[in-house]
C-alpha cells in the first residue's frame, strides 16, 4: 500500500502545511539552562494528521506552544504555508485563529454557555453579524451531535461532550491547523475510544492539518497518518512511522493485523523512552 | 473531571423543577436531626444566659443584663431606656450605620476591583504598585483612626474613610489573587481564537476572577462592619457602634445587648445580600455546583 | 491452582497455603442513593463471585456503579438488599482482611514513603523490628529504596502507585481490592505498571479484585473478567481469560486469543450503551453516538 | 545557590520598581505635608499630615525611650496572650465539631449567629463582665482570632479526602489512631492558614481595644500598648508620634505573621515539596 494514495486528505487540502526547521528551545529559569527542544525538524504536509508521541514532560508541549505563539524559540524557524511564523528576527509567533489549540485540560470558558463558547471566535473577529454567527454555531453543533446542549454551561455536561464542544469552537474559525495537546488524557479509555471516532468524523468533514500530541500509542496509530516518536528530554524526533492504514478508519482497525505490526514497530522505541522516564522518576508534567 | 455518579446526573437534574427541588430540600431537612439539634443549641445558650444572670445570679454575671430584661426592652412599646423596635431612634442608628457601610463598601468595590484586576493583569503595574500596597497593608485599619480624624474634617468622613480602607485592601487583594488564579490556558485559548488584549480582559480576566472577587467582597463586607463599629465607638454621631458605646457610658446596659444583636442581624443580612448577588452573576457556578449537590 | 506451591512467597513472607480460601460472594445486592425525586438506583440485583486465588477484573462503562460495589465489598457501606459474604461470613464493616487501593493515589501526603508503608503496622501497634524489616524489603521490591524519605508529592505517578502497592502488601491482606489504580497514569507508565503488578500477583496468587474501564488492561490482567451493565449495575457476563501466565505485554498484544476476547467485550459493552441510552446517562449518549455511526 | 538566588532577587527589575514606587510615595507625602511651607498653599488631606522627615526624627528620639518599648511589649503580650487562648480553645473545639456530628449540629448554628457581631462590639459588655480591664481586652482579643481559627479548623477537617480515612480504616487503624495520624496532620495546613489570618485580626483588635479603653471614656488605666500610644499622641497633639505608632504596629504585625508563617512551614514540611 502506498502511503500517498491512502491520504485522501492531502490532495484536497492546500493550506496548513507546517515546516519546523531545526528548532531549539532553551529555558533559563534559575540560571541553569534546560534544553527542552533539541534541533528538531518536522515537515507536515497540509491536511495531515501528525501524531507527536513521547513520554510526558519531554518537551512536546514546548513545540506546540511555539507554533501557537505562546512562547518563543531560541533558534531555528517555523513556517506555515511558506510564511514565517517564528524564526530569525521574530523569536515569537503571533497567536492567531489560523492555528487553534485544544488544551490538555480543556479551556472552554466555564462562564459562557456552550453556544457562546462556540460563537466566541467569530464574535471577537466581528466580521459577521451576531445572527449569522449564532446560526452557523447552531448548525455546527447539530452536525457534531451537540444539539440540545446549547444553553448548558460546560460544567454541566460530560467531559467527552466538552471535548467535542471545544473542537467545534476551534473549527468555527476555519483554522488551517488544529493543535491538540493531549486532549484526551484525563478521559477513561472507554470514553476516549469514543472520542477518537468523533474526532475522525469531524476531520473527514473539515480537513485541516492536525498536530496532535499524545503518549498513547494506540491513539496515535488509530488517528494518525504519521507518527513522530520523540526522545525524552530534550525533545527530538527519534523515529518516524508511517501509518499506511487507509482512512476512513473505524474501530475494527484496532484488531487488524496491520495495526499490530505498526504497533510492534513503534513500541520498541517508545518503550525505551518510557522506561527512561519511569526509572528517572520524573514528575509528570 | 471524574466521571462519577454525580457528574452524570445532569440531564435528570435539569428536569427536576426548582419548586420540587426546594420542597425536597426542606422536607429532608425537617426529617434530619439538624433543625432539632440547632434548637437545642440555641436553647442551651439562652438558658445558660438566663439561669446564670437571673436565677443563679453568679458572681460576675449579676452586672450583666439578663435575657428577659433585654427582650422586654427590645420589644416594648414604651421602652424604659428609650430604645425598642417601636422607637424611630432605633432605626436611625441602623440607617446611619447602613448608609456609612453602603457608601464605604461601594467606594471600596468601585476602586478595589478595577485596581485588583489591573494588578493581576499587568505584570509591570503589579511590580510598581504591589510592594507599596504590601507596605501599607500590615498597618491595622484602626491605627489610622487619629490620622483620619486629622486629615478629614468633621466626624462623618473619618468613619467612612476607615470603613473604606478596610474593605479596599480585602477587595483589591482578592481580586488580584483571582486574576492570578485564572488558568493560563483560558487566556491562551482566547488569543488563539483571535481575541485582542482588551477582549481577553473583558471576556476572560473579568469573569474568570469573579469567584475570587466575590470571596473578597464577602470578606470586605465583614471587615467593613468590623472597622465601622470601631470608628463609631471612637468618633461620630449615631450608628450602632455609637449606640453600644453610649449605652455603656450611660449605664443603660440592655441597650448594649440590643445593639450587639442588631449588629449581628444586620451584618449577616448584608453579607447574605453580597452572596446572592454573586450567585446571580455567576449562574455557571451555581449550576455546576447544583449537579454535585443532589 | 496455586495450592501446590510449597515454598513461602518471596515478598510477603507468608505461606501461600494459608490463604487458600478467601472467596467473596455477592448475592442479589441492591443499592439506592438519595431519596424522593433524587432517588437513584445504582446497583440492582447484582450477583457475582470473586473466586479465591484468582485475579478477578470487573469492567464496565465509566459512571456505572463499580465504585459503589467496592464501597460495599470493603464494608464502608451496606447494601439495601442482598448479602455479601467472605468465606461464608457476611461482611459487616471494613476489615483488615480486605484492603482497598483507591482510584487516585490515597498515599498520605504528610508521610514519607517509608512512613506510608509502615502506616498499617503502626496503626495496629505492631511497630516491631519484623515490620520494619518487611517495610525495607518491600521498599526494595518496588524499587523505591532511594525514595524512602521523600513525600508522595515528590514521586512520579508510577512511583506513587508502587508505593501504594507496598503499603497494601505489608498488611498481608487476604483479598486485595483495586479501584482503577492506574487511572491517570500516562499510557506508557501504565503498561509498565501492568507488567509490574501482574508479576507481583503471579508470585503468590492472592485473591485480587481489580476494577477498570480499560479493555486492554482488563484482558491483560484478568483470570476472570466480570462485565457489568450500565446503571443500575448488575453482572452482564463472565469471561474466563485462559491466556497462560506469566504474561508479557508483547505476547498478549499479539495473541489472537486476546483479540477475540477484546472483540467480544467490546460488543457486550456496546449493547450496554444502547440499552441505557434511554436512561439519559451522558457517558452512554457518547457511546451510542459513536457506535451508531460505526454501524451506519 | 541560595545566596545567588537572593542576590538575583535583590537586584531584579521587580525590586527596583517596587522601591521606586515606595520612594515616589514618600516624596509625594513629604512634599504634600510641607506644601504650606513650600507653596504657601495647603494640599487637601496631605497638608495636614506630618512629613516623613519629622516622623523619622521623632522616631529617632523615641528609640531611647523605655516607655515606647514598654508599649511594644504590652501590645505583644496582649496579642500573643489572646492569640494563644484562641488557639488553645479554638483548635480542639473546631476538631471536635468536625468529628462529632451531634455536637456540630448543636453548636454550629449558634456559632454562626454570634460570628457576624464584630469583636469590638463586645468591648463594653466585656468591660462590664470582666473584673479588670486587662482581662476584658484579653477577652476581645481572643474573640477576634477565635472565630477565624475555628472556621478554618472545621473547614479543613471536614474536607479531608474520604479515601484517606477509608484507607486507614481498611488497614485496621483505630479511631484514635485515625484522629492522631490522619485527621490532625490533614487539618494542619488549614490551622496554619487560620492562625495567620487570626493573627492579623488580633492586631486589629488589640490596637482598637487599647484605643477605646485607653482613650475613650473608661478613664484609661489599661497600661499602655501601641494603640494607646497612638491615641495619647493624638490627644497630646504630637502628630509625628501617631505615624511612628502606626509604622511600629505595622512592623510588629508583619513580624508576628512572618513568625507564624515560618512556624507553619516547619510544621507542614510536605507542602513545600509541591
Amino acid at each position: 500500500m502506498s502511503a500517498v494514495l491512502d491520504r485522501p486528505a492531502t490532495d484536497i487540502v492546500t493550506e496548513g502545511a507546517i515546516r519546523i526547521d531545526d528548532v531549539v528551545k532553551i529555558y533559563d529559569p534559575d540560571g541553569a539552562a534546560v534544553m527542552a527542544v533539541d534541533h528538531c525538524s518536522i515537515d507536515i504536509p497540509a491536511g495531515e494528521i501528525c501524531m507527536i508521541v513521547g513520554p510526558s514532560g519531554c518537551g512536546k508541549t514546548t513545540l506546540l506552544n511555539a507554533i501557537a505563539g505562546f512562547h518563543g524559540i531560541t533558534s531555528g524557524s517555523i513556517h506555515l504555508d511558506g510564511e514565517l511564523l517564528c524564526g530569525p528576527g521574530q523569536p515569537q509567533a503571533e497567536p492567531g485563529s489560523d492555528r487553534i489549540v485544544v488544551f490538555q485540560n480543556g479551556a472552554l470558558f466555564p462562564w459562557k454557555t456552550n453556544l457562546d463558547n462556540i460563537a466566541f471566535g467569530p464574535m471577537m473577529a466581528g466580521k459577521l453579524s451576531k445572527q449569522e454567527i449564532y446560526d452557523k454555531a447552531r448548525a455546527m453543533m447539530a452536525d457534531a451531535g451537540l444539539s440540545g446542549t446549547e444553553n448548558n454551561f460546560p460544567g454541566e455536561v460530560s467531559s467527552g461532550l466538552r471535548r467535542r464542544v471545544e473542537i467545534v469552537r476551534a473549527l468555527m474559525n476555519d483554522p488551517k491547523v488544529l493543535l491538540f495537546d493531549e486532549p484526551y488524557r484525563a478521559l477513561d479509555s472507554l470514553t476516549k475510544s469514543v472520542m477518537h471516532e468523533a474526532l475522525l468524523e469531524i476531520y473527514y468533514r473539515n480537513k485541516v492539518t492536525i498536530f496532535f500530541i499524545t503518549h498513547d500509542l494506540e491513539e496515535a496509530i488509530f488517528l494518525g497518518h504519521r507518527l513522530v516518536i520523540m526522545s525524552s528530554r530534550p525533545c527530538k524526533p527519534k523515529k518516524i512511522v508511517e501509518v499506511d492504514i487507509p482512512h476512513p478508519r473505524d474501530y475494527s482497525v484496532l484488531t487488524s493485523p496491520r495495526f499490530r505490526e505498526i504497533m510492534n514497530e513503534a513500541k520498541g522505541v517508545v518503550h525505551e523512552e518510557a522506561q527512561k522516564a519511569f526509572d528517572a522518576g520524573e514528575k509528570e508534567g | 473531571m471524574s466521571n462519577t455518579l454525580d457528574s452524570t446526573a445532569g440531564p435528570q437534574g435539569a428536569e427536576v423543577t426548582t419548586m420540587t427541588l426546594t420542597m425536597h430540600r426542606v422536607s429532608s431537612w425537617l426529617k434530619s436531626p439538624r433543625p432539632y439539634l440547632m434548637l437545642i443549641g440555641f436553647a442551651a445558650v439562652l438558658g445558660f444566659w438566663f439561669l446564670s444572670v437571673e436565677i443563679w445570679k453568679l458572681p460576675r454575671f449579676v452586672d450583666m443584663p439578663g435575657p428577659t430584661e433585654v427582650f422586654s426592652e427590645w420589644f416594648s412599646k414604651d421602652p424604659y431606656y428609650g430604645l425598642s423596635i417601636y422607637t424611630p431612634e432605633y432605626y436611625k442608628h441602623i440607617g446611619i450605620s447602613l448608609r456609612r457601610i453602603g457608601f464605604a463598601f461601594l467606594l471600596a468595590t468601585g476602586l478595589g476591583v478595577p485596581l485588583g484586576l489591573f494588578l493581576g493583569w499587568s505584570k509591570s503595574f503589579r511590580e510598581y504598585i504591589f510592594p507599596l500596597f504590601e507596605v501599607l497593608r500590615p498597618i491595622p485599619v484602626l491605627a489610622w483612626v487619629p490620622l483620619a480624624i486629622i486629615m478629614f474634617a468633621g466626624s462623618e468622613t473619618p468613619v467612612i474613610f476607615l470603613t473604606f480602607l478596610a474593605s479596599f485592601f480585602a477587595t483589591t487583594l482578592n481580586t488580584m489573587l483571582g486574576v492570578e488564579s485564572i488558568d493560563e490556558s483560558y487566556s491562551r485559548a482566547a488569543r488563539c481564537l483571535g481575541a485582542n488584549r482588551w477582549q481577553t480582559f473583558r471576556h476572560v480576566v473579568v469573569p474568570g476572577a469573579m469567584p475570587y472577587i466575590f470571596t473578597g467582597l464577602q470578606i470586605s463586607i465583614g471587615v467593613a462592619w468590623f472597622s465601622l463599629v470601631a470608628g463609631e465607638m471612637v468618633s461620630g454621631q449615631y450608628g450602632l457602634g455609637y449606640l453600644i458605646n453610649t449605652a455603656y457610658m450611660m449605664i443603660e446596659y440592655p441597650k448594649i445587648i440590643i445593639g450587639m444583636i442588631t449588629l449581628g442581624i444586620v451584618g449577616y443580612s448584608t453579607s447574605a445580600l453580597v452572596r446572592l448577588l454573586g450567585d446571580y452573576l455567576m449562574q455557571w457556578r451555581v449550576r455546576e455546583l447544583a449537579l454535585g449537590d443532589n | 491452582m496455586s495450592t501446590q506451591v510449597k515454598e513461602q512467597s518471596a515478598f510477603s513472607g507468608r505461606d501461600v497455603r494459608e490463604q487458600s480460601a478467601s472467596e467473596i460472594v455477592a448475592t442479589g445486592i441492591c443499592k439506592t442513593y438519595g431519596a424522593g425525586p433524587f432517588a437513584k438506583d445504582v446497583v440492582r440485583d447484582c450477583s457475582f463471585t470473586i473466586e479465591s486465588n484468582k485475579l478477578t477484573v470487573m469492567i464496565g462503562p465509566s459512571g456505572c456503579g463499580k465504585s459503589t460495589l467496592i464501597q460495599l465489598i470493603a464494608g464502608f457501606e451496606t447494601p439495601d438488599q442482598g448479602t455479601i459474604t467472605m468465606d461464608g461470613r457476611p461482611i459487616t464493616g471494613p476489615g483488615m482482611d480486605r484492603l482497598v487501593l483507591f482510584q487516585e493515589s490515597a498515599l498520605f501526603p504528610w508521610m514519607t514513603t517509608y512512613d506510608n508503608i509502615m502506616y498499617g503496622p503502626r496503626a495496629r501497634g505492631e511497630d516491631t523490628k519484623e515490620s520494619a524489616e518487611l517495610a525495607e524489603f518491600l521498599l526494595n521490591k518496588v524499587g523505591l529504596e532511594a525514595f524512602r524519605d521523600k513525600y508522595p508529592q515528590q514521586l512520579s505517578g508510577g512511583m506513587q502507585r508502587r508505593a501504594e502497592l507496598a503499603r497494601a502488601m505489608i498488611n498481608k491482606p487476604e483479598v486485595m481490592i483495586l479501584d482503577e489504580p492506574f487511572r491517570g497514569l500516562d499510557n506508557m507508565s501504565k503498561e509498565l505498571m501492568w507488567e509490574y503488578y501482574a508479576g507481583l500477583y503471579e508470585e503468590d496468587r492472592n485473591t485480587n479484585f481489580f476494577v477498570t474501564t480499560d479493555i486492554d488492561e482488563a484482558i491483560f490482567l484478568a483470570d476472570r473478567l466480570l462485565i457489568m451493565t450500565n446503571l443500575p449495575t448488575s453482572t452482564r457476563a463472565v469471561i474466563e481469560i485462559d491466556i497462560p501466565r506469566p504474561r508479557r505485554i508483547e505476547d498478549v498484544v499479539n495473541s489472537s486469543r486476546a483479540n477475540e476476547i477484546k472483540k467480544e467485550v467490546m460488543t457486550l459493552l456496546h449493547e450496554e450503551a444502547m440499552k441505557s441510552f434511554s436512561g439519559g446517562s451522558k457517558a452512554a449518549a457518547d457511546f451510542l453516538d459513536a457506535y451508531s455511526k460505526r454501524a451506519g | 545557590m541560595a545566596i545567588k538566588k537572593f542576590k538575583d532577587k535583590l537586584f531584579s527589575r521587580a525590586t527596583f520598581r517596587g522601591i521606586t514606587a515606595i520612594v515616589i510615595f514618600v516624596i509625594i507625602w513629604e512634599v504634600g505635608a510641607r506644601s504650606e511651607q513650600l507653596f504657601g498653599y495647603r494640599f487637601p488631606f496631605l497638608g495636614l499630615v506630618p512629613p516623613p522627615s519629622d516622623v523619622l526624627a521623632s522616631w529617632g528620639g523615641l528609640i531611647g525611650d523605655p516607655s515606647y518599648w514598654q508599649s511594644w511589649y504590652m501590645s505583644f503580650l496582649r496579642v500573643f496572650g489572646g492569640f494563644a487562648a484562641a488557639m488553645i480553645i479554638g483548635i480542639p473545639l473546631g476538631l471536635f465539631m468536625a468529628v462529632n456530628r451531634t455536637f456540630y449540629g448543636m453548636s454550629f448554628p449558634t456559632f454562626e449567629i454570634l460570628r457576624p457581631i464584630p469583636p469590638l462590639a463586645w468591648v463594653p459588655a466585656s468591660i462590664i463582665f470582666w473584673p479588670t480591664q486587662e482581662l476584658s481586652i484579653a477577652f476581645v482579643t481572643f474573640l477576634g482570632a477565635f472565630y477565624t481559627i475555628v472556621i478554618n479548623v472545621l473547614g479543613g477537617a471536614r474536607s479531608i479526602n474520604k479515601q484517606f480515612l477509608q484507607a486507614a480504616q481498611s488497614m485496621g487503624a483505630s479511631q484514635w489512631d485515625i484522629f492522631r495520624r490522619i485527621v490532625l496532620p490533614a487539618t494542619l495546613p488549614s490551622i496554619v492558614v487560620g492562625s495567620a489570618v487570626g493573627m492579623g485580626i488580633t492586631w486589629e483588635v488589640v490596637v482598637a481595644a487599647e484605643m477605646i479603653s485607653g482613650g475613650g471614656s473608661s478613664g484609661g488605666g489599661a497600661g499602655g500598648g501601641l494603640g494607646f500610644f497612638i491615641w495619647s499622641s493624638y490627644v497630646g497633639g504630637s502628630y509625628e508620634q501617631i505615624v511612628v505608632g502606626m509604622i511600629s504596629i505595622g512592623i510588629a504585625g508583619y513580624f508576628s505573621s512572618e513568625l507564624l508563617r515560618q512556624l507553619g512551614g516547619l510544621l507542614t514540611p510536605w507542602l513545600k515539596t509541591r
